[in-house]
């Protein structure tokens, strides 16, 4: 059964293919049916891999499988091969079901657009890419997979072509990522020269040998892999994309900005985990990087009035934990959060969808209200999402995760108090946005009118999302001991806080904030205006609400400069070489022209002139 | 003798072309198209039988005394690189055969005379091994492309093709000057006249006069591979030729320079070109970000593609200079996909101008509603020139930049950010091109199936190159194992 | 003997004479009479030259120029016949219309 | 003079008797077909005939003369070159009224001088030859008197000419009273002698080269050249160019190298100088001329000065490289001239640039060959002007006189540029006017295609033509 492993991208691929040659002949049924169906199909082979992964694993844990040696040059020869184990197991199952559901629930949100086809074609090759990134056995094919989801995410953003901004934002999106790629691809370059390989597993074995812990090899290493998983991954500082990314379909946003790419980053640092093990300064960075984004994001996530927008920010700071996990050494619950955050955040997207639809495309929060009655099917799920987010305690999954983050941030040797208090703030943050989020949209006076209910298709997945949202947490432990085969066990060490501890004042902080928010949004909703009134309160809600004006900032240091030069050096300074050459020579024949008067005196005068300088060279040399 | 009836086909071919044009401008297209087919099809043959066979340096010969004289001899031979640049110009010869099916209605038959006989000229200096016959199909290459650019060009298409004659006519003179001065030095040790490439190979010569000659030599190659300062003829030349012009100038013109470099300045001069390392490099990465750096800035779509290939030779230029197995094969892969995605760029925006009668980005908008194929294409093009992962020009460019590694890291990853800033030119063509309203509500015709034909041949060719490109390397295998033993390799 | 020396010195001084006539003067006859003076200076050297070395080659140069000399001027006078007929003027300067 | 030495003489005999015929021809009955055909059975026979006297050379005719292979090959070059001239002219004056058969007994006593010239060896000869050329050019240059351009070309080159031979005499003066001998070879002897005094030998050389500096319009005495070509009718200003220049490069490459000029270094030092001068001048004054004739005057002046860059070069592959380049350069600019000869009306010469605008859509063939001559000027490959240049840059070469080599590298580049500027009006789309103008005489289109054919057989295939030079030891 193992055999099929090469299926699971092989599928999604011919499916956006046929989609991209064939597609817009067909009718609007059956791009839906190829869509979703050679997704399904990626799912059911995936499933059936698991069970059997999980019933019978291989001897080494591990399963590679080699299609073809890619390139081949001397000692460097990656190959077109698949390695499967309990890591990119899990990834692979999480992605191709969220986007199963995914697609299924796209088949209706994006009924009567006319480009149905080329946004099926899009998302089959997206999700095609990702699962080549996860399954992908060394670095180069990864990195195929990484620059093709990089890809499809700047398709689908600039989706809706016809508006420039959507084009923009997909450009900007594109362009960032890349940025953070290039630091990858450096990293590449090292690694190969100094280790001669990119298969992963070997590289991670020659790394153990060859490299001592704390060597500048290793830790430059790490701070590259980092650059790139900082772009993918929208952490500071190449978060500004993520944002603007919303201009695409909300399908999009579930599947791409919220469920699976922005996580890539998460995957490439704990596959590569032996280089950060070795590099304690990276792996300092990457939980630096991690709580940074987590406040930050949190804090732009309280100002936001566009629903997707909070979404966003949201994930920006969710990942935030997951690298602060991976910073800590808690590779286990940052996968585990990764599962959890697929779920809700996936849920929550599409949720909002579904308002988004029944409100004619309206997007700000404070023109949405009392949908409690009208969309209960969303209402639910949405909550049941918001609590998973926020972190309801026992109930939820999204507790069971975070919580695991928050207990490893405060026992591991290289998190310490400072760090965990910092994650604790975080969920007071997140609860704080996600309640203003619900109590807005959900309760107070309905302000504009319902047009349009969702249907059964995506109502379904957001409600199977929603079952999943809840009980998603209970396989912890489970889940633990399968991810202990592929990825090194948490070490404890430090304060020695209990299991007990850290999630009752994770609680604490979960229901603190769902009180304040409900206090300001519901009893008092002109409270949150008044705050704002005061001088220092309006410059503070600015800075957050522009994410800390770090996209004024690129877009004055970067952006503006370089389209000036360009723009001045249209014709190419170094033409004006060639053609001050070519003036010079023009000058050289209006004067030699001069010489030829046509009078005979003058041409005997020449000749009598020529003779005395050849005489004078004569006598004096 | 299979190699002089490659060029034997296309001379005749051209003529015959002129004369049928008389009767039916199709005939001419015809025969033209058999004619570039038929060499095709030898070339590919012999690349099947015998891919990296061959006893000595070369796979196949065929020579005949010219002017005894002075040891001029008429050599062709072929290698693995001078096999697949032949398989590319015979490909890029087809393919602009058929884009200029319904481009070209004046003087029909004189134009497919000329491009037959440019191919005949590239494919003389490809085949070429006696550096007399070598310089004498450089020369002979210039003057149907001048003609081309000269006679069915565009705006200001006489000030472009005297510009690119006589950059390339000097420039070629200088490598007169420096052929010669190998020819007497190598007289002047071996008592032999001779233009043999094997003979001249190792002669003795002092470090300054062999610096001298190898400049020579460089120089002419660097003003063909447009080297950052000697590049300004490009941008003109390609922008006034028509599409086959185009295609043919970016596909295989620049490509005879890169050619030159591989096959006689690394070998002629090892020890002078090693020391001249590391400037060639830094003129590449030079070349690779002020290449894109003016790409982005231009709104002629046309100057915006010729800019880009500045960057993508730069790729090409340190991937020759690092020296290493890895960047040499990164080097041959990048001309061949450079070639066949610039091409297919320059297809399209001939199309786009047929079309529209502008090549101004400015004017255009929205056409992705208006011809989605093409621009479908176009968007499949723009991202190879970006060099997306999956597509042959990514596998060239990161073979060339993981060979520089290992010779100078910060060249290296400078050349990585000249592979960011290739993603903002090609992002603005798609984004100025093809998205954004339709604001001048152009109303124009889809691809036609023959230029549907074309764009599938070329997108599978580059798929094909970028997922399974080791035949391409296999056959290059020997040359660089020869490239790498010379003194100064490492 | 004749000095040799001053003799070249005479016959250059008269050389430089006829060069200067045919720079100065405007008039085409004058022209031709100053290529005459120069014609003769060259006789004159080649005449020196022989009898240093004593041999007559020199003298029969002096023949042959003298028969160029003829042959030249009756071609030239024809020439200047036909230019006053056309352009009414002998003045080189005046029938210069090709220039540039 | 035995019965061996009026073989030898056997080429030159005939031309003389030829100029006889052809003047009792016109007194009997004045046919312009008839004196054009008696002048070409006449140069053909004398070029029939070198084969007779070539087996009987080298011979010393007199001290004047000396007929060895060099000057027999030179004698062929010139009466084919003034074969095609004859057919041009004929093809060139039928078209003009009036009685044109004068011409061709001046065209035969001009080749008659050239080829006294070629195979001089003593200043008497060198002098009777160099009269017996330029004395019948006055003429030919001022040939259709009725317009007033070919007058004042005429007048000016006959001052001129005069002039400059007056230098050369003095030279040659000066030459003989310190050496006290006028044969070349016994000259080379003298200079090896410490006796000779320096203050005569060296200034009289540099005056003779004033000479030679006229009449092949080097640098610093060309200004007359653009009138002259301007000026005379098409193909005696090809005569001009081509056989003028040709015997008098001939006979300074023979004279050179026979006193050993090379050691010389002053001189050399004078011909360095007169050739970079020459390369530039030409070149730069010709940049932006819209006139076709007198952009050919200012190539042709570059070109001398290529070929003074070969000569500078000593030893046996400047030998071939003069010899083979001046057979490119009498083909290119004879063929060159041919087509503004054939082109030309009865109104004038076509020799403004505005008169070839569209040439190749209105008469594809004589474009082409136009085009064809244009690119041997350049030294493209596929024309003798290639292999020409090619040869030129190895003499250079061989030497190692990289200064004068690159100044010709560059020159030639700014040479392109104006090549070209008359290409494009070739090839630009002609503005109407799509009448084919006036049919070409079959003379001038059976010349053109001898020239064409023999242009194209040298570009691909020159090594016959190279192993004839190669066997010719000059003196």
């Amino acid at each position: 059964m193992l055999g099929l492993l090469w299926l699971v991208p092989a599928i999604p691929f011919a499916g956006a293919l046929w989609l991209a040659v064939v597609g817009p002949r067909l009718r609007e049924r059956a791009v839906a049916v190829i869509g979703t169906g050679s997704i399904a199909a990626a799912t059911i082979v995936s499933l059936l891999i698991g069970a059997q992964f999980l019933s019978s694993p291989p001897a080494s844990g591990a399963y590679t499988q080699t299609l073809w040696t890619w390139v081949g040059v001397g000692t460097f020869q990656p190959g077109i091969a698949f390695y499967l184990d309990a890591l990119s197991l899990v990834m692979v199952v999480v992605v191709t079901f969220v986007s199963f559901l995914i697609h299924l629930y796209s088949t209706e949100f994006m009924h009567g657009d006319e480009g149905y086809s080329r946004f099926f074609a899009y998302m089959n090759l997206f999700v095609a890419s990702m699962v080549t990134l996860l399954l992908a056995d060394n670095l180069l094919l990864l990195y195929l997979g990484w620059e093709g989801v990089g890809l499809c995410s700047y398709l689908l953003i600039g989706f809706w072509y016809k508006d420039t901004v959507n084009g923009i934002a997909g450009q900007k999106a594109f362009i960032v990522t890349r940025a953070g790629d290039t630091a990858m691809a450096v990293g590449l370059y090292l690694l190969f020269h100094n280790l001669g390989t990119l298969r992963i597993q070997d590289l991670m074995q020659a790394a153990h040998d060859h490299w001592a812990v704390g060597s500048p090899l290793a830790v430059a290493a790490g701070l590259l892999l980092l650059g790139g998983a900082v772009g993918k991954s929208a952490q500071l500082p190449l978060q500004t994309w993520l944002p603007d990314a919303m201009a695409g379909p909300t399908p999009t946003s579930a599947l791409i900005h919220a469920a699976t790419m922005v996580t890539a980053g998460v995957y490439l640092i704990a596959r590569t985990h032996v280089v950060y093990e070795l590099a304690p300064a990276a792996q300092f960075a990457v939980a630096m990087v991690g709580i940074l984004t987590l406040l930050m994001a949190g804090c732009s996530a309280l100002t936001q009035w566009d629903i997707k927008r909070v979404l966003a920010y949201s994930t920006i700071s969710q990942i935030g934990y997951m690298f602060l996990a991976l910073g800590v050494g808690a590779w286990g619950a940052a996968i585990f959060h990764f599962m959890t955050h697929a779920f809700f955040k996936a849920l929550l997207f599409l949720a909002s969808g579904i308002v988004i639809e029944a409100l004619h495309h309206e997007h700000n929060i404070f023109r949405m209200g009392g949908l409690r009655k009208e969309l209960p099917v969303a209402f639910w799920t949405f909550l049941a999402g918001g609590c998973a987010l926020a972190g309801l305690p026992l109930i939820t999954a999204g507790f069971y995760s975070k919580d695991l983050i928050l207990w490893s941030t405060a026992n591991s040797p290289i998190g310490g108090a400072l760090l965990w208090v910092g994650g604790l703030i975080g969920v007071l943050f997140t609860s704080l946005y996600t309640f203003r989020l619900i109590f807005l949209v959900f309760f107070g006076d309905v302000k504009t009118p319902v047009s349009h209910r969702p249907g059964m298709t995506m109502g379904g997945p957001v409600m199977v999302l929603a079952a999943l949202a809840i009980i998603g947490g209970f396989v912890k432990g489970s889940f633990e001991t399968l991810m202990t085969t592929a990825l090194p066990p948490f070490h404890e060490a430090g304060l020695g806080v209990s299991e007990l501890v850290s999630s009752t004042v994770a609680g604490v902080a979960f229901a603190l904030g769902l009180v304040v928010a409900w206090y300001i949004w519901v009893l008092h909703p002109a409270l949150a205006d008044q705050a704002v009134e005061f001088s220092g309160g309006r410059l503070l809600h600015r800075f957050w609400f522009s994410d800390w004006g770090m996209d004024w900032l690129y877009d004055r240091l970067l952006v503006r400069p370089l389209v000036w030069a360009a723009t001045i050096n249209k014709n190419d300074v170094i033409d004006s070489i060639y053609d001050g050459i070519a003036a010079v020579t023009t000058t050289f024949y209006r004067a030699a022209s001069l010489t030829e008067t046509g009078k005979l005196r003058w041409h005997a005068a020449w000749i009598a002139g020529g003779t005395v300088v050849t005489l004078a060279i004569v006598m004096l040399l | 003798m299979t190699l002089l009836l490659l060029i034997l086909i296309l001379l005749i071919g051209g003529v015959l072309a002129w004369a049928a044009a008389r009767r039916s401008a199709s005939a001419a297209r015809w025969i033209a198209l058999i004619a570039v087919l038929a060499d095709f099809f030898i070339t590919l043959n012999l690349w099947i039988s015998k891919p990296a066979a061959g006893a000595g340096r070369w796979i196949t010969e065929a020579d005949w005394a010219w002017i005894p004289q002075i040891g001029v001899r008429f050599h062709l031979a072929v290698d693995g690189l001078s096999l697949l640049l032949l398989l590319l110009t015979f490909f890029l010869g087809v393919l602009s055969v058929l884009a200029s099916w319904r481009e070209i209605t004046d003087a029909v038959g004189f134009f497919h005379l000329n491009l037959l006989w440019i191919l005949a000229g590239i494919a003389g200096v490809f085949l070429a091994v006696d550096l007399f016959l070598f310089y004498f199909a450089w020369e002979l290459m210039l003057v149907p492309m001048y003609f081309l650019i000269a006679i069915w060009g565009h705006e200001d298409r006489i000030y472009a093709a005297v510009k690119f004659f006589i950059f390339t006519q000097l420039s070629g003179l200088l490598m007169l000057i420096a052929i010669l001065a190998l020819f007497f030095v190598h007289h002047g040790a071996t008592g032999v006249y001779t233009f043999e490439y094997e003979e001249l190979l190792n002669t003795p010569m002092a470090p300054g006069a062999a610096m001298w000659m190898m400049l020579g030599f460089f120089i002419a190659f660097a003003v063909k591979l447009p080297v950052i300062v000697l590049h300004t003829w490009l941008p003109d030349a390609h922008t006034e030729a028509p599409t086959a012009g185009s295609v043919v100038l970016a596909g295989l013109l620049l490509k005879t320079g890169a050619y030159g470099m591989l096959r006689f300045v690394l070998p002629l001069f090892p020890d002078a070109a090693h020391a001249f390392a590391p400037v060639a490099m830094a003129l590449g990465v030079a070349g690779i970000l002020y290449g894109a750096f003016c790409a982005f800035g231009q709104t002629d779509l046309k100057r915006l593609v010729a800019y880009t290939s500045v960057s993508h030779l730069g790729f090409v230029l340190l991937g020759i200079f690092t020296w290493n197995s890895l960047a040499l094969q990164g080097a041959v892969v990048t001309m061949i996909c450079h070639g066949i995605s610039t091409g297919a760029l320059f297809i399209i925006a001939g199309a786009i101008q047929h079309r529209l009668h502008t090549r101004e980005m400015g004017q255009m908008g929205g056409l992705w509603a208006v011809v989605p194929r093409l621009s479908g294409a176009a968007l499949f093009f723009a991202l190879a020139s970006l060099g997306l992962p999956g597509l042959g020009d990514f596998v060239g460019e990161f073979l060339v930049l993981l060979g520089a590694y290992k010779q100078s890291i910060l060249l290296s990853v400078l050349a990585t950010v000249g592979v960011l800033f290739a993603t903002f030119y090609a992002l603005k063509l798609v984004q100025r091109a093809f998205q954004g309203q339709n604001t001048f509500n152009w109303s124009v015709p889809d691809l036609a199936p023959h230029e549907g034909l074309v764009m599938a041949v070329m997108i599978v060719a580059l798929l094909w190159l970028g997922l399974y490109p080791r035949p391409v390397l296999t056959t290059f295998e020997p040359v660089v194992a020869q490239l790498e033993q010379l003194p100064a390799g490492r | 003997m004749l000095p040799i020396r001053e003799g070249f010195i005479v016959a250059g001084i008269l050389f430089t004479l006829g060069v200067v006539g045919v720079l100065v003067r405007r008039n085409l006859l004058f022209v031709l009479m100053s290529i005459e003076i120069m014609l003769n200076a060259a006789g004159l050297a080649f005449v020196i030259a022989g009898t240093r070395w004593g041999q007559p080659d020199g003298q029969v140069m002096f023949l042959f120029i003298l028969a160029m000399a003829a042959a030249e001027v009756s071609v030239g006078l024809g020439l200047v016949l036909e230019l006053y007929h056309q352009f009414k003027t002998l003045d080189t300067d005046a029938i210069s219309r090709m220039k540039g | 003079m035995t019965g061996l030495d009026f073989i030898a003489l056997l080429p030159l005999l005939i031309l003389a008797a030829a100029t006889v015929i052809v003047m009792l021809a016109i007194a009997i009955h004045r046919c312009h077909a008839l004196s054009a055909a008696l002048t070409f059975v006449g140069l053909g026979a004398s070029f029939g005939s070198l084969w007779i006297s070539a087996c009987r050379v080298p011979c010393k005719v007199t001290p004047l003369l000396l007929i060895d292979r060099y000057s027999l090959f030179y004698m062929g070059l010139i009466t084919v070159a003034s074969l095609v001239v004859v057919l041009l002219s004929y093809g060139y004056f039928e078209k003009l009224d009036g009685d044109h058969d004068e011409l061709y007994i001046l065209m035969l006593v001009a080749t008659l001088g050239s080829a006294v010239l070629v195979s001089s060896n003593h200043f008497i000869s060198f002098f009777l030859g160099l009269e017996l050329l330029s004395v019948p050019l006055y003429g030919m240059i001022a040939y259709t008197r009725r317009r007033p351009l070919p007058l004042e070309a005429g007048v000016k080159y006959l001052v001129l000419a005069a002039v400059s031979a007056t230098f050369m005499l003095f030279g040659m003066a000066l030459v003989y009273g310190a050496l006290g001998t006028m044969r070349f070879d016994q000259m080379a002897t003298q200079l090896v002698l410490p006796g000779f005094d320096p203050w005569l030998v060296i200034p009289g050389l540099t005056l003779i080269i004033t000479g030679f500096g006229f009449k092949l319009a080097l640098a610093p005495f060309h200004i007359w050249t653009p009138d002259i070509y301007q000026g005379a009718p098409a193909p005696v200003a090809a005569y001009v160019a081509t056989i003028s220049k040709g015997a008098m490069f001939a006979l300074l490459l023979r004279y050179f190298y026979q006193i050993e000029a090379q050691g010389q270094a002053p001189v050399m030092t004078v011909f360095a100088v007169i050739a970079i001068v020459s390369m530039c001048a030409g070149n730069i004054l010709a940049l932006l001329q819209d006139n076709v004739k007198r952009i050919l005057a200012y190539s042709s002046i570059a070109h001398l000065g290529y070929l003074v860059v070969a000569f500078q070069a000593s030893g046996q592959l400047a030998i071939i490289a003069v010899g083979f380049y001046l057979v490119a350069y009498f083909i290119t600019m004879l063929g060159a001239f041919g087509i503004v000869a054939v082109l030309s009306g009865s109104a004038g010469d076509a020799d403004s640039l505005s008169d070839y605008r569209g040439l190749f859509w209105r008469r594809p063939v004589v474009a082409s060959v136009f085009t064809l001559m244009l690119f041997s000027l350049a030294g493209i490959p596929v024309t003798a002007g290639f292999i020409g240049k090619f040869y030129i840059v190895a003499a250079g070469a061989s030497v190692a006189m990289w200064s004068q080599i690159i100044v010709l590298v560059v020159t030639s580049a700014i040479g392109l540029f104006y090549y070209l500027r008359i290409v494009v009006a070739i090839f630009s789309d002609s503005a109407g006017s799509a009448d084919a103008g006036p049919a070409i005489a079959l003379p001038g289109s059976v010349a053109l295609g001898f020239l064409t054919a023999a242009l194209v057989f040298l570009g691909v295939y020159p090594q016959p033509l190279l192993g004839l030079i190669r066997s010719l030891p000059p003196g």
